[in-house]
């Protein structure tokens, strides 16, 4: 999950997660009805199996439904307890005891334990698992419910890994796993979710139904389909013909449609990736980048506001970081204004009075549109580039091979907190890293390994100032996820989790007239 | 006199060009007849006319021809104003015709019976099995050796010379009045050829019909033909019977192939034995088209064409010099 | 004959194998799917444990040896995507294609051979025209644009038909004929060109002559010769279909071949991508193959020509 | 009266027929004349600058619509850029497209193709071998890698369109040689002891060039509506250069929001210029076909 935002130490109460339980558990009514899904790209059987949860968000889409996690983020609470009642940290950051709570089943009707729990763990193998399996020293399990699981160090992050950026805390049978295997795992997989597997045709559909045994609450919807439809104009079609009654990623001027439509409704929910332009060539003093008053001209030409309404309704948000402002560590800075005569006069002082020849721009095809808009921008300046789209895999691939030149559009949405994305982007040698700064580079190995979270945040902020003052990124803003939901549906769940672009949890899902 | 059974009066076919600016006289006021039961031969060079004439009596001439004048009087019926449909109905039922690449002219994909059958259910309205009947009886009267097997064999199976004699049974099947051979031997080898009009002659003789046969061999129309056509450039340059005109030639261009005869077994494609080339049917010149290359032209030929100088019943010829030639032998 | 045909068939391994070697290559050098896999800026240690699981840590050579020595034993990977076999997920798809070609080569000859029929017998006729004209339409605009005014006009705009998806027949009706629309035009002109051919040989003429009517001269002489070819050409289009029909497959959701390839593209997911292209260049191979030695049998002067 | 159409052979085998036009194809090649004259005016005729515009004005209709002006007389797209410049300056990316991409295709495939077809045995084995290997690769999965590589330019897009389709010349050209070669003018040259490079020059060439010029512009079309496609896959011409392909890649998204203009305008363009292209080839079958000459 990448929505965490601050890690808790120290005991997760009951409190919250019992009273989002109380007041939205609806009636007892049966399930009934049916609420399909159109979804944005092609399901893997992957994102059945929680142990091999990659580093991106889009397999959350699917958890949420078919399994539970120990702790997770929900409605109100970025850490909720969920299948654990709760969570203490030992005083010297240790040990995390976990307590079960009691009767959880899974879908093939065995109820959930420890056992489980230190078996999803020890299993997992996706995002994180390395750090994770360097940390974790072993997990005693004192009974059906209680268990501790132990570190070999002091590692406050761990729960942010543990409950938030990894599938680790998601929990799968062990006894069904070991008898199907992983392969048959996927084909036909079991969780403690609100909802159970019932078939998938790949690039069709994915069919889910009620479980009826879920904890938290029996779902109000029967049937979950999600159906794969890679064309957004399609989707939208599929949304405005009710084949579909939720569309993903609905985007410009599509969505204008969904507002003009009536029955039709846009959801937008805000992401937690930033994008930004990087300026790779700043350290060559051949280069017209290289002088910062230029790179700052840049960002105040940007007209991010317009950009957002015309592109994203207003939705997304605008920064002046590059870190997303979920992050631990986060330092907010405020979007930088829109001033072209303050960003040709910067130009002017920089001796580019009347503009000059930028190069190439170049962007990940997808996002091609931010490109033409942004070029339009600098072009008022005076600041002319060409418009280099490559295809995604091609784009990060000469990303990170440092083959890139003059601008380059980029964005992330890796799990982490601000000293991991500072390690991808910003410190000597990371993986999108062009050039760095001796100063930055310095408070970067200062605070790697500065144990006090005070200090190691004071210094954190510092490198935030950094990379703003030096003017590395002009960043432009965390992009907003819009999706449409059809007439049909009553609470479509979207924004119920702070960070979460997709619907969920869906055991709170409604269509309308049945309550 | 009876009325001959076809009967061609000053008819003409011209291909115009898609623009209309080039007319091709291919066929130029031919005026011939022919009797119930006579052959009459046609030759030529290639591009005389001799074929188009033949398509033109059928009315099956391609999109850019059109016959522009005369008569074409079939059984006492002008061909040229019935409808499509009617014609249609005249053609394989009572005039058939043989073409000049018999071994091209099965269809590869239908059974011989099939295609013999054809024009007897068409035009006759055979049930399938009646029309297969009748096919067999074909094959064994063009002399096809166990035809109830070949009948429902395919073209392929056919040697060259069983297939020539399929497309004479195709021919014969409705029992024509008429029937229309062009240059049915020029892809046979001999011994084959010379049993093929051996087989035309039988089938002419049992059937009562009337036979055009179109060649460029001479000799193939000393042994088969009654009447000769001599065609050059579009026109009948001189028409009688086949001994008259091999006896007495009256037209310089008659003379010509005469004194180029091949032999029979000789089966030279082209007469190539005259001089010059045969002129362009689009830019013909002013008089005589033979002028060019005849021996005997004098002024008048160059400026002015010869009419068809009728010399007695059985003698016509396109000559200025043809009455002259005529009234001094008379004389002689 | 034997010979031709051992000839034929060792060239077609050798196209194989040089498509293996081409595709090996092209999908490697032009992105990595670790890279697509993660989110950028992810840490190196899970790009690095997600290379190791996918085999992307061993030498090129290592990899394609492992890649031909699966492949021989009819083994194509796992996609890095889905992390099935790449074959259950190719039988996954390959009954949407067949079902969707078919269909599509279904409306494509409906539409090009009688177009092409009448282009050649009302040669410069209206019908000649207006046939013409709109089989090549199929050919000049972009499939995914006829294939959205098909949804908007028939979806949103009638509701007659579902937008997306396969189920049932309905859905098959607006891909295929995207999909057949822009094969028309070749069914058409092969129609027209051989149909002109045949009505210009020798036993058309004869069929004429017979006095037979005009109808029967086309519709069972003419045609039968005529289709021929087309029949041949509409057998290859049938495996291009199969293997071509990315845009019309993404823009109706449609689950076949063609997208899995397009997604096993964009994802770099190096043994979808691998093993569709072969699977479907051995079929094109094969066809091919299958033709040259039919036209062989068909006609000798072949054989001796090569 | 029936019809008896003269034989004929094609000079292109199969994949496409002779075609016979009532004379010259007076408004195809018009409609063509025309793409080329505004391609080679754009500058002076295009009202505005077909790269710049501005979010403030975005999505505004063709004049006649309410909202429209004669400002942007067929609307503005999602940037607020001008329909019209875009469309007269798309002529320009189009026609440079379309054709340098035959041309590329059409040198590669032609000298392969003689070669093959003339010098024959290892020669012959290789340009056949990677033509089979070329077909077999689906032309937008080669086109794909082939932009993943090079990276999108209006020049890569060329050079992309022009690998791609090259073989369906070097097979057909290569066809003809082989008729060529048993010809007696390349017999004689050959008794005469002219070199093989000369005969591939004198001979050849001259003698396949119709059916290359007839390919031509048949691939004109293909070329041009694979440019689009290309674009909807998101590896075509770089936005925001004008192209038509990309115009209505970039517009189909306007298509279920009823901004029609986008996509409308520029398919129309495509299609009067594939249209066109295809009925000039057809008619150029019919007068560069030797054998057709006679009538």
């Amino acid at each position: 999950m990448v929505s965490l935002s601050t890690t808790r130490r120290g005991v997760l109460g009951l409190s919250t997660a019992a009273m989002i339980g109380a007041t939205l558990r609806a009636t007892d009514a049966a399930p009934e009805g049916e609420l399909r899904v159109g979804v944005h790209v092609s399901l893997a059987p992957t994102w059945f199996d929680p142990a091999e949860t990659p580093g991106i968000i889009t397999p959350f889409m699917l958890l949420y439904a078919m399994h539970d996690a120990v702790i997770k983020a929900m409605p109100g609470d970025p850490m909720a307890p969920c299948l654990a009642e709760s969570c203490t940290m030992s005083p010297e950051g240790l040990s995390y005891a976990l307590s079960l709570r009691k009767g959880v089943k899974f879908h093939n009707g065995e109820e959930l334990t420890a056992e489980d729990v230190k078996f999803s763990l020890e299993r997992y193998r996706g995002a994180a698992s390395k750090s994770l399996r360097d940390r974790v020293a072993n997990v005693d399990i004192h009974d059906p419910h209680r268990l501790t699981i132990r570190l070999k160090e002091p590692w406050p992050d761990f729960l942010t890994f543990y409950a938030g950026a990894s599938g680790a805390g998601w929990i799968v049978p062990k006894k069904y796993v070991e008898q199907v295997g992983d392969e048959g795992f996927k084909k036909a997989p079991i969780g403690a979710g609100p909802y159970r597997f019932v078939s998938f045709t790949p690039g069709v559909e994915l069919v889910c139904e009620a479980f009826d045994g879920y904890w938290r609450k029996k779902p109000a919807i029967k049937r979950l389909v999600f159906k794969v439809i890679p064309d957004e104009s399609t989707r939208l079609a599929a949304l405005q013909r009710n084949e579909i009654d939720i569309a993903y990623s609905i985007r410009g001027e599509l969505a204008d449609e969904l507002l003009r439509t009536p029955g039709l409704a846009i959801k937008p929910a805000l992401g937690s990736a930033p994008y930004w332009l990087y300026f790779p060539e700043q350290w060559d003093p051949q280069s017209p980048w290289h002088d910062r008053r230029v790179r700052q001209a840049a960002s105040f030409a940007l007209d991010r506001k317009t950009m957002n309404e015309a592109l994203t309704l207003g939705h997304s948000r605008l920064t002046g970081s590059i870190f997303p402002e979920n992050f631990e560590f986060y330092w907010a800075l405020p979007p930088p204004a829109y001033d072209p005569a303050r960003a040709r006069k910067l130009l002017a002082e920089a001796g580019h009075a009347r503009g000059f020849d930028a190069g190439d721009y170049y962007c990940d095809t997808s996002y091609a549109n931010i490109g033409e808009v942004a070029l339009n921008n600098l072009r008022e300046v005076g600041i002319r580039v060409k418009l280099r789209p490559l295809e995604r895999a091609a784009f990060f691939k000469a990303y990170s091979e440092k083959k890139l030149k003059n601008i380059v559009q980029g964005a992330s949405g890796a799990f982490g907190n601000c000293a991991t994305r500072a390690e991808a982007f910003v410190a000597k040698g990371g993986t999108y890293v062009y050039g760095s700064y001796p100063d930055i580079d310095e408070l970067f190995a200062e605070q790697a390994v500065e144990m006090d979270r005070a200090k190691r945040a004071a210094t954190l902020q510092r490198l935030q100032q950094l990379v703003h003052d030096k003017a590395i990124y002009a960043p432009i803003w965390q992009l907003a996820f819009i999706s449409g939901v059809g007439p049909r549906v009553d609470q479509s769940g979207f924004g119920l989790i702070k960070g979460f672009v997709y619907t969920a949890p869906y055991e709170d899902l409604t269509l309308k007239g049945k309550a | 006199m009876p009325s001959p059974l076809l009967s061609l009066e000053n008819l003409s076919t011209h291909y115009v060009s898609q623009q209309g600016t080039r007319v091709v006289r291919a066929v130029d006021e031919v005026t011939l007849s022919l009797n119930a039961g006579e052959t009459l031969g046609i030759v030529g060079e290639s591009g005389s006319g001799k074929s188009t004439l033949a398509l033109t009596i059928l009315r099956l001439l391609p999109a850019a021809a059109r016959i522009t004048s005369g008569r074409m009087m079939f059984e006492g019926e002008n061909l040229l104003e019935k409808s499509d449909e009617e014609m249609r109905q005249v053609r394989g039922k009572r005039i058939a015709m043989i073409l000049q690449d018999p071994m091209a002219s099965l269809n590869p994909l239908f059974t011989i019976g099939d295609q013999v059958g054809e024009p007897i259910r068409v035009h006759e309205g055979a049930s399938r099995a009646s029309a297969w009947k009748r096919a067999i009886g074909l094959l064994r009267s063009v002399r096809i050796a166990s035809p109830e097997t070949r009948v429902s064999q395919f073209p392929h199976e056919m040697s060259g010379g069983m297939r020539q004699r399929i497309v004479g049974a195709v021919g014969i099947s409705c029992e024509p009045r008429l029937l229309i051979a062009d240059e049915p031997t020029t892809s046979l080898d001999l011994t084959i050829q010379a049993q093929y009009l051996k087989l035309l002659r039988d089938l002419q003789r049992e059937h009562g019909l009337a036979l055009i046969f179109i060649t460029h061999n001479l000799g193939i129309v000393a042994k088969m033909c009654d009447q000769l056509a001599v065609m050059y450039a579009g026109r009948v340059v001189e028409h009688g019977p086949v001994s008259r005109i091999f006896n007495r030639p009256m037209h310089p261009y008659t003379r010509a192939l005469l004194g180029s005869i091949p032999r029979m077994a000789d089966n030279r494609d082209h007469l190539t034995a005259i001089e010059g080339q045969p002129p362009d049917l689009a830019s013909m010149p002013p008089g005589c088209a033979f002028a060019p290359r005849c021996p005997e032209a004098f002024d008048r030929c160059r400026a002015e064409a010869p009419p068809e100088f009728t010399i007695d019943h059985e003698t016509r010829a396109r000559c200025w010099r043809a009455p002259v030639d005529a009234s001094a032998k008379a004389a002689s | 004959m034997k010979q031709y045909i051992a000839r034929r068939v060792g060239y077609s391994l050798l196209s194989l194998f040089l498509l293996s070697v081409t595709i090996f290559l092209f999908v490697r050098v032009t992105g990595d799917p670790v890279s697509l896999l993660v989110e950028p800026g992810a840490s190196p240690e899970d790009i690095e444990n997600i290379r190791r699981q996918l085999g992307l840590d061993q030498p090129l050579w290592e990899q394609y040896w492992h890649f031909m020595a699966s492949l021989f034993a009819g083994d194509l990977g796992q996609s890095f995507y889905y992390r099935v076999p790449v074959l259950d997920l190719y039988f996954q798809r390959l009954p949407h294609s067949l079902l969707l070609a078919a269909v599509a080569m279904a409306l494509s000859l409906l539409i090009g051979i009688p177009s092409g029929i009448l282009a050649a017998v009302r040669v410069d006729g209206f019908w000649d025209s207006a046939g013409k004209i709109f089989a090549l339409l199929g050919l000049s605009l972009p499939q995914f644009w006829v294939g959205l005014v098909l949804i908007l006009f028939f979806s949103v705009y009638l509701g007659w038909l579902p937008s997306s998806g396969s189920g049932g027949v309905l859905h098959l009706l607006m891909p295929a004929f995207t999909l057949g629309w822009y094969f028309a035009a070749a069914h058409m002109r092969l129609t027209r060109s051989s149909m002109l051919e045949v009505l210009g040989s020798e036993y058309i003429k004869l069929a004429r002559l017979k006095g037979l009517p005009e109808a029967l001269v086309i519709g069972k002489h003419a045609l039968k010769n005529a289709l021929i070819p087309v029949i041949t050409l509409a057998g290859i289009n049938l495996v291009v279909m199969i293997n071509v029909a990315v845009v019309v497959e993404t823009v109706f959701a449609w689950p076949g071949i063609g997208r899995l390839l397009y997604e096993g593209i964009t994802f770099r997911d190096f043994p979808v991508v691998q093993g569709v292209v072969i699977i479907g260049g051995a079929m094109i191979v094969m066809v091919n193959l299958l033709v040259d030695i039919l036209y062989a049998l068909i006609d000798p002067r072949i054989r001796l020509e090569s | 009266m029936a019809v008896i159409t003269p034989v004929t052979t094609d000079t292109v085998a199969s994949t496409a027929p002779f075609w016979r036009l009532k004379g010259f194809p007076v408004i195809p090649v018009s409609i063509l004349l025309l793409i080329a004259f505004v391609a080679v005016f754009a500058d002076v005729l295009a009202p505005h600058d077909p790269q710049i515009g501005s979010l403030a004005r975005r999505f505004k209709p063709p004049f006649w619509l309410e909202g429209g002006s004669l400002v942007y007389p067929l609307g503005t797209d999602h940037v607020g850029r001008d329909v019209l410049s875009r469309l007269i300056f798309g002529a320009r990316v189009s026609m440079v497209v379309g054709i340098t991409a035959v041309l590329v295709a059409g040198s590669i495939g032609t000298l392969l193709g003689i070669m093959s077809g003339y010098l024959g045995g290892w020669a012959d084995q290789v340009v056949m071998r990677i033509t089979d290997t070329w077909l077999a690769l689906p032309a937008l999965t080669f086109a794909i890698f082939l932009a993943a590589i090079v990276g999108p330019s209006e020049l890569n897009i060329i050079l992309i369109l022009g690998l791609v389709y090259w073989t369906r010349y070097a097979r057909v050209i290569r066809g003809e040689v082989l008729s060529l070669k048993q010809r007696e003018f390349v017999r004689l040259a050959v008794v005469a002891g002219c070199s093989s490079r000369l005969i591939m020059w004198r001979h050849i060439l001259p003698n396949v060039i119709n059916s290359a010029i007839v390919l031509a512009t048949l691939m004109l079309g293909v070329v041009i509506v694979t440019e689009a496609s290309l674009s909807f896959l998101g590896v075509g011409v770089p936005p925001p250069k004008p192209a038509w392909g990309l115009m209505m890649a970039d517009g189909k998204k306007g298509l279920m929001v009823g901004y029609w203009w986008l996509t409308v305008f520029p398919g129309i363009c495509i299609m009067l210029m594939v249209l066109s292209a295809n009925l000039l080839g057809d008619w150029l079958r019919v007068k560069l076909d030797p054998q057709l000459r006679q009538l």
